[in-house]
């Protein structure tokens, strides 16, 4: 079972806990990755963030995140996988992102959340948007100066 | 031949468009549209540099050739989501 | 924020997920331990369960899960820690165990989720008993013969 | 000293008992009490071989000494939580 989805509304980790249901499955494993009020700026002080924003190449993100659930499943013999990813604005506390696993055995579904997360973050064309407490903004481009 | 580029994020907003279209030669292959983009947005430079190109929904090498009738080009800057 | 509890009733991840928000916490990574029907049995065959039965030994469990908690969130830099565990009879796909744990940065959650899980198998006073296909009943003793 | 040890799991099914009450020199420790235990209980005796002992909620090692002032002490046989 792979499920993916880009959703426009807040995340709720129990609309999706039963994707993953199945009575031969021992192991569930979610990440969710929350929006933060504080990211260390890299010369010792700290920004504060007041709210994100997110935008994708929708049916290019679609395809990637398939890939790399289908992927991961192979790998991490996992039962399945769900990853949804939110687009828009996504306020203070709330989830960006959700990836759940499922498989026999735990080892595999804690190998199997960081190299999907991993993934994710190195290939899925999705960005981030920051808006500073300042009201200033700024796209999130990781590897650029 | 002409190409249309679709834009994204970063880019997007210094190019203030979706899209650009660029002109290369025939045989050209994916570093020389990057190139092209380049040379039409100079105030992207630094972030086109590190950029991707995505030809019907998937990531090729910079000596991909480039064939005008794929149904879309992408440029991907360095991704955030998650 | 440490939260330890044992339960004699299902557990649901949802009933959960709010004890780790945190506007300054970015990662969030829960695991599930549900019962399944099938183990293998070591000799290439499959016991069937058909359902789990846990024993504790109540106040050493809670005691023992409240020092693990507290070591991982020291070790892993975890803003909060929840730990369940389910007594008494657990039918198949209902969960034995949830875990949850939260931190700025995801490797910390990923890194203590199964280090939380062998410590809890290794020493929390809990003891499975399975009642398999044809009623007979087993109690659980990994390291004996 | 007498000594009464709670019993669990396993061993608590094979004894019929939630506990038992052993006697033990003045000056023992946590091994001589898991061998009076197998004295009393030889029916569990592989399994009681892999148990530890626990005094007042903690493990405690072989050579730890007992003192009859403790509150509980307990047998706990491998453990299969999760």
């Amino acid at each position: 079972m792979i499920q993916i989805e880009l959703v426009d509304s807040p995340i709720h980790l129990a609309d999706w806990e039963s994707s993953l249901h199945d009575v031969d499955t021992g192991a569930h494993a979610w990440f969710a990755g929350v929006t933060r009020r504080t990211t260390a700026d890299g010369s010792g002080g700290v920004q504060i963030t007041q709210t994100l924003h997110y935008e994708a190449h929708r049916p290019m993100a679609i395809d990637q995140l398939q890939q790399l659930a289908q992927q991961a499943r192979r790998q991490h013999s996992l039962t399945g996988v769900v990853i949804v990813h939110r687009l828009g604005e996504v306020s203070l506390g709330q989830a960006s992102v959700l990836v759940g696993c499922s498989s026999p055995h735990r080892i595999d579904v804690f190998a199997a959340l960081p190299w999907i997360m991993d993934r994710l973050k190195a290939d899925v064309p999705i960005w981030k948007r920051e808006t500073f407490a300042d009201d200033s903004t700024q796209w999130v481009h990781p590897d650029a100066q | 031949m002409q190409l249309r580029i679709l834009l994204f994020a970063g880019i997007r907003e210094l190019a203030d468009a979706d899209s650009v279209t660029i002109d290369v030669d025939d045989n050209a292959n994916a570093a020389d549209v990057l190139s092209a983009i380049e040379r039409v947005l100079p105030q992207a430079a630094p972030l086109i540099h590190v950029s991707r190109l995505a030809i019907d929904g998937q990531y090729v090498a910079a000596d991909h050739p480039v064939s005008p009738t794929a149904d879309e080009f992408a440029l991907i800057p360095p991704v955030s989501g998650g």
